[in-house]
């Protein structure tokens, strides 16, 4: 029964039917996120944490607190998305020949949610956050290029994806998949507000996108230390740069599209409608110029992570750097050659399928050569299995397996069979899971005791590790199968007993996987718990090779009391060899860094009201919030920021302490690498 | 002849059920003729055979470009786990040279090698996908000498539409084919895109309203073969099923007499019920079929422009005399 | 900066931009409106017109040129006009194939 | 792009006036700048692709010869073109700091230019409505009306900026913020012009072949 209260017009379509009252599982998740806010705000409220948090975290410029509230975010997104999918593998082991505990209608939501929120708000998320942490730290400057920008894309992002938490409380969210495919998604076959926040959600994460990938490679191009040629930097920089590159040119498509179709929903247009002219190809065609850049962008990031991981933990050179380079600038600039593979069977001549798939199997060379390149890298190294380098091990092993099928699927006669089937969905969870989702789960575990100062507790890494890894490959190879024999994606019920064995299959994966996030969770409670023993406060616990690790753990906020020069690649390693690691300056310089500002999170809560009112058609919320945000922006303009400064007597007292903590430290051969022992301090001799 | 026994519907799907707007749907499929159902086929284990050419090429293509792969392939899977355990730091025996990055001779190699797969790939792929363009007409089988079967298919919410415009019949949801013959199947969709995918008989390819795509194949043995939409549209799309059977041209001609005499009419008006949202409650044949309802299904998403319709319904129609 | 002489030299890059785009843009309008040609022939001079004059307005307005501390931005229009040409073009040829096999 | 650019630059410890990390440095923000236009150029191609591939759809609507008209796009190209060459005598008052009178008085003249074209726009669109030719008709009107409005969009805001700059101008001179701002805005109306050029050539002159 829904609860049927008019709305005053001043709250447009909104009333309280929205509520998901209709369904227990619905309502339940709605109920879970409210009690999950209220729970949080509670928190905070009683240790009277706001005026902390917003001073320091949300209004802050800092790159490195910037990238960890993007991994927060990511976090949350994919503890959301992860049980959405354990929902959808119950569902489809339950609903064969019989309808199952949910409604299709949600399940239609469950995977454009899923789809939607793990591209958009976990891998995107997760991948600025790791790049905003790392990449200034790695090519030696203080932060990046547009600090407030920064801190400008965080908010957006977080605004699409608090609308994206919203809907599920005043639901609903769209049926269209992450993909959106006109005209399913006009208003004549979607006419309730799914649609619309999928639009807005989507349209405020591409805007913060777009932004990041200006600021990274503006940053990369122009803030590096000196001596820190392009072909210096650790490959980790190369792929953020290629994937700002592609960020900035690939965003555009998706804007265009969902703003088109926004046009068509709200003013009645026709860009993709069936009648009136439109063409739901253009749509197609549209999104796939985005679509398929971005399966990159959220690859190359976690490429540049294992590159660095194989090194270091192999400790030796990165094998083939000028391959590896080369390899990835030739995956970015190929990748906007291909988006047609997408559409196979839409009807087109045999010999654009033909020049597209070719072009699309192109990618595998410069792909095929970062892994040998990888497996080289170990080659002759002193290999040590630490938990990061795990999910390196497993992303080689099981990546190539969705390259195989990646390259199948680039055949268009074979895409003719298995296009749209769960093979599909084998596929493509067989690169993002081991490529974007292990490579940010590695980056998180690799990097956590450089922002946090303290390492995660090994044990409860690697029971994740085992979790996620055998949950995989229970999860997703049987849906290799059953798209060989045409199981549709997107299938609320299954009519095919044969089928059930695999479907049960998976849904054990999918019980494992979630176990394997729990895992994480555990970890990071633990290792918080026991944060004394891991302590790595010099700031070197795995004996790195770039800048990021010269400096204390976690480092100042000026990230370099003098900005380094450097002279080679693998610059600290090189330091550290050679004795010059940790040079004692004799006189220190006071600091200019950006103040802190608050117009980030005003333009966040701005752009969630437009897009909260467009969603709902609250016209004065709409227009409020367009109109708050351009003022807020020229009001911004008028401020005279003269930044802020850090007296040398400050960088003196933290150099100094830290200085301490250096000379106090044992130097700590690998042997005890993963021991309360290391502190961070790398034994260079052996 | 499992295709004559009447009556049955499809005891898996629950068709109908929990979908809106099916009940005077789901009357009026009483009333309707019965000729032609069966059942949905069963199987109690995988299998993945062709039973077309079609199919059957573009399954021998997949299986040869994995096996290619798999030269490739293999060797990471082999040596990822090899070369970290040979060099784990333990092990002092091995070599250790952190100051070795590059190889002329293996940099040759690792360029050199996906680079010859992938031409080899490339030029399979240029000659198959002509070979296999959904577009292109393919011959009959073995000892038939029929011309090519037309159908045209008509992707609905949440069931397929098949009009035979020369036998002047009509299914919903069932898809009889005269084994060895080719079939020509013109396809659109009078809602949203769909995908027509039997997979034991051909590829895919998409329905859109307002066009025409195109799919050939031919089944080269009797049996029953699932068909279904892969294109998600709405709540129903997991039951947008079909079922394909395949029989002999003899139990095709009686096929079609039976539902010349016994099926309902599909005019313009029953095709508004047909049409409108929902799961069939079950499969139906009609014996009668206003002759220019495709050409009419096609033009009314051209329908503001005058001029277009006529051009559209004409050349809907008219591809289908040419391709005799 | 050297006063009045760079003022001056930079000063006649702008006036030589107006009018090559005045010319330009005039030259095209009025192709139009007269009308000599068949459509096809004045439609590709009226490209041809176009992309000179946004070497023009690159030149005179932006100053993009070939001079090494214009470099950087020289070297991402080059980038960015292959990106749109693939984006563009691609996308053209695929649907106006699409086109002609689906009506 | 050039490698080793940064080579033999002075490392700065703390506090530099030129390179300081609190303000990015002019080339920074000049080249953050290119960067974001060039993917505003890559939304526009991709916009022009749209109205290529949309435009011979007018569903029994009107089409381009039924609703352009010459002289209103000469006459709107005219202003634009004058309005670049203004901006660029500012660019040059303020870069020859010859006074702030020239300056303001070119921006002001600029203005007036811009503001002069989005009144024929406007005017433009209001003829349009008045024959019938709404974005509802057809994909083709569609496509017209996400592509030249976006033009006329993004010349407002650049009007917005040129007021909030003469504003700026008044309150604080000619400082660095200014004159940096000054020169993104320089950009940013150049560009346009060439969107223009873009528009009149395939969209207007192409209709009315
Ligand atoms: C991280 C994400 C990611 C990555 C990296 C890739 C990588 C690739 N993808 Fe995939 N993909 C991804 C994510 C997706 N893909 C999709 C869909 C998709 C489709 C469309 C299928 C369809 O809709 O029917 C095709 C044709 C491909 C092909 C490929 C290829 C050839 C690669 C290549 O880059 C793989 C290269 C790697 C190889 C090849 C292995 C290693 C190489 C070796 C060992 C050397 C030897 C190799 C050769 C000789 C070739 N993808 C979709 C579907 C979206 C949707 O519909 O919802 C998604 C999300
Ligand atoms: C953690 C384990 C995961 C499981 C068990 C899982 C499961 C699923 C399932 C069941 C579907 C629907 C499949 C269908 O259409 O039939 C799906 C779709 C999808 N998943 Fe996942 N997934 C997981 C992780 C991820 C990750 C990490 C990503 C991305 C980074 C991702 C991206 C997607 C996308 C893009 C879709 C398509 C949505 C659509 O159809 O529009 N998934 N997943
Ligand atoms: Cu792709």
């Amino acid at each position: 029964m829904r609860i049927e209260v008019l709305a005053g017009p001043w709250l447009g379509r909104l009333s309280l039917s929205a509520l998901p009252t209709d369904s227990p599982v619905a309502a339940g998740a709605a109920l879970v996120a409210v009690l999950g806010a209220l729970g949080v705000a509670g928190y905070i409220t009683a240790k009277g944490r706001w005026g902390y948090l917003w001073r320091e975290w949300f209004t802050s410029v800092d790159h490195k607190r910037i990238g960890i509230m993007y991994v927060v975010l990511a976090l949350v997104m994919l503890a959301r998305a992860v049980i959405e999918a354990l929902v959808m593998r119950l569902q489809q082991a339950d609903a064969i020949n019989q309808s199952g505990f949910i409604s299709a209608e949600h399940f239609g939501q469950l995977f454009s949610t899923h789809g939607s929120i793990m591209i958009f708000f976990m891998a995107m998320p997760f991948l600025t956050g790791v790049i905003n942490y790392v990449m200034p730290l790695q090519i030696g400057a203080r932060d990046v290029s547009f600090p407030v920008l920064n801190s400008i894309s965080l908010m957006l992002t977080a605004a699409g994806a608090a609308l994206v938490m919203i809907s599920l409380v005043l639901a609903p969210f769209s049926t269209g998949g992450w993909s959106g495919y006109a005209p399913f998604t006009e208003l004549r076959f979607s006419p309730g507000v799914g649609v619309d926040y999928w639009i807005w959600a989507v349209t405020l994460s591409s805007i913060g996108s777009t932004l990041t990938g200006i600021n990274f490679a503006v940053t990369i191009y122009k803030k590096r230390a000196p001596g820190m040629h392009l072909f210096r930097m650790p490959l980790f920089c190369w792929t953020a740069l290629c994937t700002s590159i592609l960020m900035i040119f690939a965003m555009p498509a998706l804007t265009v599209a969902t703003a088109l179709l926004a046009l068509d929903r709200y003013l009645g247009m026709h860009f993709f409608t069936s009648g009136g002219g439109g063409n739901m190809m253009v749509y197609a065609n549209l999104f796939w110029l985005f679509g398929h850049p971005e399966v990159y962008i959220v690859v190359l990031p976690s490429f540049g992570v294992f590159s660095e991981l194989f090194s270091t933990f192999s400790a030796k050179k990165l094998y083939g750097y000028t391959s590896l380079v080369l390899a990835t600038m030739t995956i970015a600039v190929l990748s906007f050659t291909v988006w047609l593979h997408h559409f196979f069977t839409m009807g087109q001549s045999a010999h654009i399928n033909a020049a597209f798939g070719i072009a699309t199997m192109l990618i595998g060379i410069p792909t095929g050569v970062k892994v040998y390149d990888w497996i080289l890298t170990m080659f002759r190294g002193r290999v040590r299995f630490t938990t990061p380098l795990l999910w390196g091990l497993a992303f080689l092993v099981t990546f190539v397996i969705g390259g195989l099928s990646g390259i199948l699927l680039a055949i268009p006669p074979v895409d003719f069979l298995v296009h749209n089937t769960t093979f599909l969905v084998a596929h493509f969870h067989n690169m993002l899971i081991p490529g974007t989702l292990f490579g940010m789960i590695a980056a998180y575990q690799f990097w956590f005791p450089k922002a946090f100062g303290f390492r995660l507790e090994e044990r409860w890494g690697r029971v994740a590790f085992g979790c996620w890894v055998t949950g995989f490959y229970l999860a997703f190879m049987p849906l290799y199968v059953l798209g060989l024999e045409g199981m549709p994606r997107r299938s609320a019920e299954v009519f095919d007993e044969a089928f059930r064995p695999w479907l049960l299959l998976a849904a054990g994966g999918a019980v494992l996987i979630v176990l394997g996030m729990a895992a994480l969770v555990l970890q990071l409670a633990m290792s918080i718990r026991h944060r004394d023993r891991n302590r790595v406060t010099v700031g070197d616990p795995w004996d790195g090779r770039s800048l990021e690790w010269s400096t204390s753990s976690p480092p100042p906020e000026y990230n370099f009391a003098e900005v380094p020069e450097v002279e080679g690649r693998d610059a600290f390693w090189t330091m550290k060899r050679s004795g010059r690691a940790y040079p004692a300056l004799d006189r220190y310089a006071p600091i200019l860094l950006p103040e802190n500002s608050a117009i980030g999170p005003w333009l966040g809560v701005l752009g969630l009201a437009t897009a909260f009112g467009l969603v709902w058609r609250i016209g004065w919320m709409a227009g409020l919030g367009t109109a708050g945000a351009l003022f807020a922006v020229i009001g911004w303009s008028f401020v005279r920021r003269s930044g802020r400064t850090v007296g040398e007597r400050q960088v003196e007292r933290t150099e100094t302490r830290w200085h301490a903590a250096l000379v106090a430290a044992v130097p700590v051969s690998r042997e005890h690498e993963c021991d309360p022992r290391n502190r961070g301090l790398a034994d260079v001799a052996a | 002849m499992a295709i004559f026994g009447g009556g049955s519907t499809r005891p898996s799907i629950q068709r109908g059920a929990q979908v809106q707007d099916t009940s005077t749907e789901r009357h009026a499929k009483r009333t309707a003729s019965r000729a032609g159902l069966a059942a949905m086929p069963t199987r109690a284990a995988i299998v993945a055979v062709a039973a077309g050419p079609v199919a059957a090429a573009e399954r021998q293509l997949l299986v040869q470009a994995a096996v290619l792969m798999l030269f490739v392939v293999v060797p990471v899977i082999v040596l990822t786990p090899w070369v970290a355990w040979r060099f784990r730091r333990r092990n002092r025996r091995s070599a250790y040279r952190p100051g070795w990055d590059f190889s002329r001779l293996l940099e040759v190699l690792i360029w050199g090698v996906p680079a010859l797969l992938v031409a080899l790939l490339a030029v399979r792929v240029w000659t198959q996908s002509r070979a296999l363009d959904p577009y292109r007409a393919i011959a009959p089988g073995q000892g038939s000498s029929a011309a090519p079967l037309d159908v045209q298919v008509v992707g609905l919410d949440w069931k397929w539409l098949f009009i035979y415009p020369d036998q002047h019949i009509a299914t919903l949801d069932t898809l009889v084919l005269p084994v060895g013959r080719a079939v020509h199947l013109h396809l659109t969709s009078d809602t949203v895109m769909e995908s027509l995918l039997v997979p034991r008989l051909a590829g895919q390819i998409y329905a859109m309203p307002g066009m025409i795509t195109q799919l050939w194949l031919r089944a080269d043995r009797p049996g029953d073969f699932p068909g279904e939409n892969t294109q998600y549209n709405g709540s129903g799309f997991a039951r947008q099923k079909f079922v394909v059977h395949a029989v002999d041209a003899d139990a095709f001609s009686r096929w079609v007499g039976q539902v010349r005499a016994g099926g309902g009419v599909l005019d313009a008006r029953r095709y508004r019920q047909v049409a409108r949202r929902g799961v069939p409650a079950a499969p139906e044949c009609f014996g009668q079929v206003d002759a220019d309802l495709y050409g009419r299904i096609v033009a009314k998403y051209h329908a503001s422009s005058q001029v277009h319709v006529s051009t559209m319904a004409s050349r809907a129609t008219g591809r289908m005399n040419d391709a005799h | 900066m050297d006063g009045d002489g760079g003022f001056r030299r930079e000063l006649r890059d702008y006036v030589v931009g107006l009018v090559l785009a005045l010319g330009l843009s005039g030259a095209a309008f009025a192709l139009v409106a007269w009308d000599p040609w068949p459509a096809r022939t004045t439609l590709g001079v009226v490209a041809a017109l176009a992309v000179l004059q946004l070497v023009a307005h690159f030149r005179c307005f932006l100053h993009i040129d070939l001079k090494q501390s214009h470099r950087d931005d020289l070297q991402l229009i080059l980038f960015t006009a292959v990106i749109i040409g693939l984006m563009v073009a691609g996308s053209l040829w695929i649907i106006f194939n699409q086109n002609q096999r689906m009506m | 792009m050039s490698v080793g650019s940064t080579t033999g630059k002075r490392r700065h410890p703390g506090l530099n006036l030129h390179e300081s990390d609190a303000h990015p440095s002019d080339g920074e923000v000049m080249f953050g700048f290119w960067v974001f236009m060039m993917s505003d150029a890559v939304l526009f191609a991709l916009l022009f692709a749209v109205y290529a591939s949309l435009g011979v759809n007018t569903a029994g609507g009107p089409g381009p010869h039924d609703v352009f008209e010459l002289g209103p796009a000469a006459m709107e190209t005219l202003l634009l073109l004058l309005s670049s060459f203004t901006f660029g005598i500012a660019s040059l008052a303020m870069k020859y700091r010859r006074g702030m009178a020239l300056l303001q008085g070119m921006l002001a003249l600029t203005l007036l230019l811009g503001l002069g074209f989005l009144g024929l726009e406007v005017h433009d669109f209001a003829t349009l409505q008045g024959k019938g030719a709404l974005p509802q008709v057809s994909a083709f009107l569609s496509a017209f009306y996400a592509l030249v409005p976006t033009h006329f969009l993004h010349v407002s805001l650049g009007c917005v900026w040129i007021v909030v700059m003469m504003v700026q101008l008044r309150m604080s001179g000619l400082d660095r913020t200014t004159r940096t701002r000054l020169l993104r805005l320089g950009l940013f109306w150049h560009f346009l012009d060439i969107v223009w050029v873009m528009i009149f050539s395939f969209v207007f002159l192409r209709g009315m072949l």
